[in-house]
């Protein structure tokens, strides 16, 4: 079974990446995986500079899923340089940094720094969190600040740059397209929901923040089709994601067109999901007499009573 | 910690809203210390999602025990569970209670509330082992509260009890008999408690009133109890300066003075 | 208890709706629930002729949700007050049409047929639906197609007009108020997320319209936060809608502003669910001493650190 | 048709893969009929979110019986229910199917494929009540797909069987036995069938070759069970022209003539 991808600017040994923000800095799933037997790592968000992140409560269950208020606590850039980085060392799996920025020229800056470091294989900027801002708004939520803000990143970026879309959107495509257009190397999409819980006994909301984002299970069906709404319209490798818990879903996403996925909340309730959902895919595979997994990628098949709407 | 995916139940005892579960699970409990936790996945479905952070209540070489309080869908299902069925856990988890290297002799004033009893069984059976004289200060609304006061009197220490309902023992919070005796009694070495915040941020008045040092267990959802999602800080002083830090990693135990309350 | 809402226009039992598509036209549920114990009832969408609807698989069942493809099939207005109309009087509980168009024209059509109707307390303008058009579009999605349809809804209405918006946009609060401004008596909301669901055996796409629309309680997070932000926003009222399976989901709905709730799928899983919803609504308030359920609406309470964000 | 929220399982039958639940439920059973279906709540959490359709396998006063296969999540919970555990379910629904008025003597062709043949065993005891005579064609894809062979032979009918890797009676597809046994012997008043797709639409064939009467019992995925979300529609002739009929209403059997496939 042959599961390595080419994504173009970057070969990775399998399609299953862990995503940022819910697999720390890699190191807290070492006692729980064999880190290297992922196809990446996407570590947290780092703005320039450490970042205290919202007040708690900062998570409320839903019904399947999770809704979350981080805000993006972080350690910013330096640390992660000094701290982590080297205990990250000697790993074969590609790092991925997650860009963030209060500004368009903070992610410059993060872009920047980081983009001296040889410990890192490329950057997923971070235009679509719905905890930083009022309201959840981000830069993802406009065709015309995701192109500006993307071209000035990809301007600073010696590394491939991979642009990360909000699902708080009227068309995705139009947003991606932009992304495309600004010289995007990749897309992945979907962060999470801007949702809302109200506790009716004290009638306060359940998140301090108010607002949060929604991921998990719940969200799979609106992840799936905006990834392959995107995939179909776009020439740049999709990265999917969305309520990812098992191989079979990932095979969804791979078989709408996703070049990659990672996997995100699904590693709160397994930490070893990521490796499990590797091997389920392998099994696939195997089962289904499926050679290379680039076999698999886009091969959905629409019937023609299908096409016609 | 480990991931145990497979921990069996051996032992279950039940009363009325509240249930012990012995698990056996070797690995697990050769690594646990007094104060840490569990993550218990209590179904296999989507549904509920998260697992549910729950302490060690007790240890030995086979095994550990939860004890919990049935409050909602999660510890529900988990109530449900029978003996033979086994149990997806992580831990042990977080720093658990500091307890001092010269514990022999000293005497510890231990407060639990509800289920914040959980850990303090653990922690008592520790302090005695090494020679120290805990006295559990035991509170509950009322008297089915307080399923687990034989248990701590077969440790031979001291057990005080409170009913907000005044339906067994002193009458009212918890945290105003630890009050009471603590006025009339020596001072202890230290204070240990697990409970509500409220009755949290109480103990750490009585205490930095009295000058006994405290540690205290806090509670926080908890999205994967292992510091990968940042979702369970309490704001804690670090370098002089409050920060939100992660309970799962470096709690669910503090030092009292070291807990920032803005209740 | 006084369950009694006021919506300015029509005066409700209490704040519980069945809600669209999800109830059949009433009829269905007699055999389960005294109908007299609702607050509304809305009757599936109906265009002004009948309606084939998609081509099956119609459903697909996700995690905490269902996704739908229907496709509004339905026998138009003419059979509709025919045949249906007769066997529903009598009932104490007001009627309200959900309208629908393949063109503006076709809105104003049914309106304009059923404006003479007696038996018919109101319209909900169907402006949201993802199963009809191309990959979901739909006049929910511009505000500017909202206003004008509204407006010529409005004209053409002798009754009070609802208007049903989507959550597949990007900024609701500006839908909303476009329908307000162009005389909107009302609000209702969500209608679907748009979703889909892949069958990795066959490679196929589990609907056979490809997308479908997300509903129950895997979208409730989504479908609060958007009644929220839409409530606080306009003077109108607003009925909110989306996974509410218990009184406890339709008190949420109510402290976050909504004058009214809607409830969906629920009814396919517990057919009892809308009157059972009503008692619970009802055990709720008597036990927290609460005399009048308008002294719940709108009651969130944000803390000064929340406020501040 | 009704909902019971509480029918009590009151037996259990197991085999490999599949699931035999006998419920007391008098008052759905009162208004039972073969080829009718239940809509059975698998959960009561929200997750998984639907009710399970399945056929009424058997009835007598006190309550009907269910037979499925355990296919996927909900039926993998249902077949984890234990005797005195309740089930909520709604039911008698859909029209089932039509019994002549002059059955007597006469000879029924039933066809039921794996788990298809669930409603059939009440069909077939309803048309020995009545004086005719049932000939039941059974087949799986291998031996463990025919549990209930006994249970149909102790109605003393004619049971055909055949599986498809010849583990077990006639080697290949039912229908294929079907035809061969229909070639030879006397011509049935009526064939009964239940099944997947493909096999349906090979019987409405044959049916339809041989001028014998058919009819059908269709699958479909379903939201509700009682005509309220027009998710379960299939191709149905209705007034000479095709229209998408609900099956939960209409349905789930159909004459097979009124059956358009476009599979
Ligand atoms: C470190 C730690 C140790 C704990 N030890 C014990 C124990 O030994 N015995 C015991 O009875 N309880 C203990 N708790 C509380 C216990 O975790 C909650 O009662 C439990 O998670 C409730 O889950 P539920 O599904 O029944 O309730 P629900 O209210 O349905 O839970 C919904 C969500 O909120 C979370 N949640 C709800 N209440 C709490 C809470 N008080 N603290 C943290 N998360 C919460 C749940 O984990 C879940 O994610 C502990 C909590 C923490 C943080
Ligand atoms: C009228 C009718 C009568 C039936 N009678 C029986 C019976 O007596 N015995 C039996 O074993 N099976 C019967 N089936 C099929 C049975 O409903 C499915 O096997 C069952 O719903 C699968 O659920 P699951 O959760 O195990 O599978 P999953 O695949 O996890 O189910 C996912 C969703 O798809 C639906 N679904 C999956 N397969 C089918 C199917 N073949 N038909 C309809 N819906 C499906 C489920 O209801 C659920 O909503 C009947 C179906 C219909 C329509
Ligand atoms: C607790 C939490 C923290 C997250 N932090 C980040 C982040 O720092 N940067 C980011 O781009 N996405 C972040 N996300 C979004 C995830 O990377 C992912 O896009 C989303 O959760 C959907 O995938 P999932 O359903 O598999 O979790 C976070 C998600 C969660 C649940
Ligand atoms: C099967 C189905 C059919 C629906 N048909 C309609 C419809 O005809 N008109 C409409 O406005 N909304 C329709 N809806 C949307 C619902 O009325 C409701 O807005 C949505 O399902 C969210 O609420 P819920 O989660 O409680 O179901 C339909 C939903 C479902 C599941
Ligand atoms: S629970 Fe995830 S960081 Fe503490
Ligand atoms: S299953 Fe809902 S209409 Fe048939």
């Amino acid at each position: 079974m042959d599961l390595t991808i080419d994504l173009g600017f970057l070969k990775l040994r399998n399609p299953v990446l862990a995503a940022s923000g819910t697999f720390g800095y890699g190191l807290e799933f070492k006692p729980f995986v064999n880190l290297d037997k992922l196809g990446g790592i996407v570590v947290k968000g780092l703005y320039f500079n450490p970042r205290p992140g919202n007040p708690p409560p900062r998570l409320a269950e839903s019904a399947s899923g999770l809704i979350n208020s981080i805000g993006l606590q972080g350690i910013g850039v330096r640390a992660f340089c000094e701290k982590i980085l080297p205990q990250l060392q000697g790993l074969r799996t590609p790092i991925i940094v997650n860009v963030c920025g209060e500004t368009d020229e903070e992610y410059a800056a993060v872009i920047d720094y980081l983009n001296k470091d040889g410990r890192i294989a490329g950057f997923e900027l971070n235009i679509s969190c719905p905890n930083v801002k009022k309201e959840g708004r981000c830069p993802a939520l406009s065709p015309e600040h995701t192109f500006s803000l993307v071209k000035l990143a990809k301007e600073s970026s010696r590394l491939p740059l991979i642009v990360k879309l909000s699902p708080n959107v009227t068309d995705i495509v139009s947003v991606a397209r932009a992304a495309e257009e600004a010289g995007a190397d990749a897309i992945s999409l979907i962060n999470t929901l801007l949702a809302m819980a109200v506790d009716i006994e004290t009638r306060r909301p359940r998140l301090a923040n108010t607002f949060g984002g929604l991921s998990g299970p719940a969200v799979k069906p609106i992840a799936l089709r905006m990834v392959y709404q995107v995939a179909s319209r776009v020439r740049i490798p999709v990265i999917g994601m969305g309520g990812i818990m098992t191989g079979r879903d990932a095979l969804e996403f791979l078989i709408v067109g996703a070049k990659a996925v990672e996997v995100g909340t699904a590693n709160f309730v397994d930490p070893g999901a990521s490796v499990r959902i590797v091997r389920e895919i392998n099994e696939f595979c195997r089962e289904k007499k499926i050679k290379k997994i680039e076999d698999i990628i886009g091969t959905l098949k629409i019937d023609e009573v299908q096409a016609s709407r | 910690m480990l991931n145990d995916p497979a921990a069996l139940i051996i032992r279950k005892k039940t009363w009325d809203g509240y249930f012990l579960l012995a698990l056996r699970s070797p690995r697990v409990a050769r690594r646990a210390k007094p104060g840490q936790f569990l993550m218990v996945r209590v179904s296999g479905q989507p549904y509920p999602l998260l697992r549910r952070p729950l302490s060690i209540h007790a240890r030995d070489e086979e095994g550990v025990e939860i004890f919990f309080a049935r409050s909602g869908l999660g510890t529900a299902i988990l109530a449900d569970k029978k003996t033979g069925e086994t149990l997806d856990i992580l831990g042990p988890l977080g720093k658990g209670f500091v307890i001092p290297a010269t514990a022999k002799g000293k005497s510890f004033c231990l407060i639990g509330g509800g289920r914040g009893i959980a850990p303090l069984y653990f922690l008592a059976r520790e302090l005695r082992a090494k020679g120290g004289h805990p006295r559990v200060f035991y509170g509950g609304k009322t008297e089915a509260d307080l399923p687990l006061i034989r248990k701590f009197a077969a440790l031979k220490t001291e057990v005080f009890i409170s009913t907000d309902d005044g339906s067994l023992g002193f009458p009212g919070l918890v945290t105003a008999m630890v009050e009471k005796e603590l006025a009339r009694s020596a001072r202890p070495a230290r204070i240990y408690a697990c409970g509500p915040d409220p009755m949290m941020k109480k103990i750490a008045g009585i205490a930095a009133g009295l000058n006994i040092p405290a540690q205290l267990s806090l509670e926080s959802i908890m999205g994967c109890g292992i510091g990968a999602c940042w979702g369970c800080v309490r704001k804690v002083l670090r370098g002089g300066s409050a920060e939100w830090v992660k309970i799962c990693e470096e709690g669910p135990v503090f030092a009292s003075r070291e807990i920032v309350w803005d209740l």
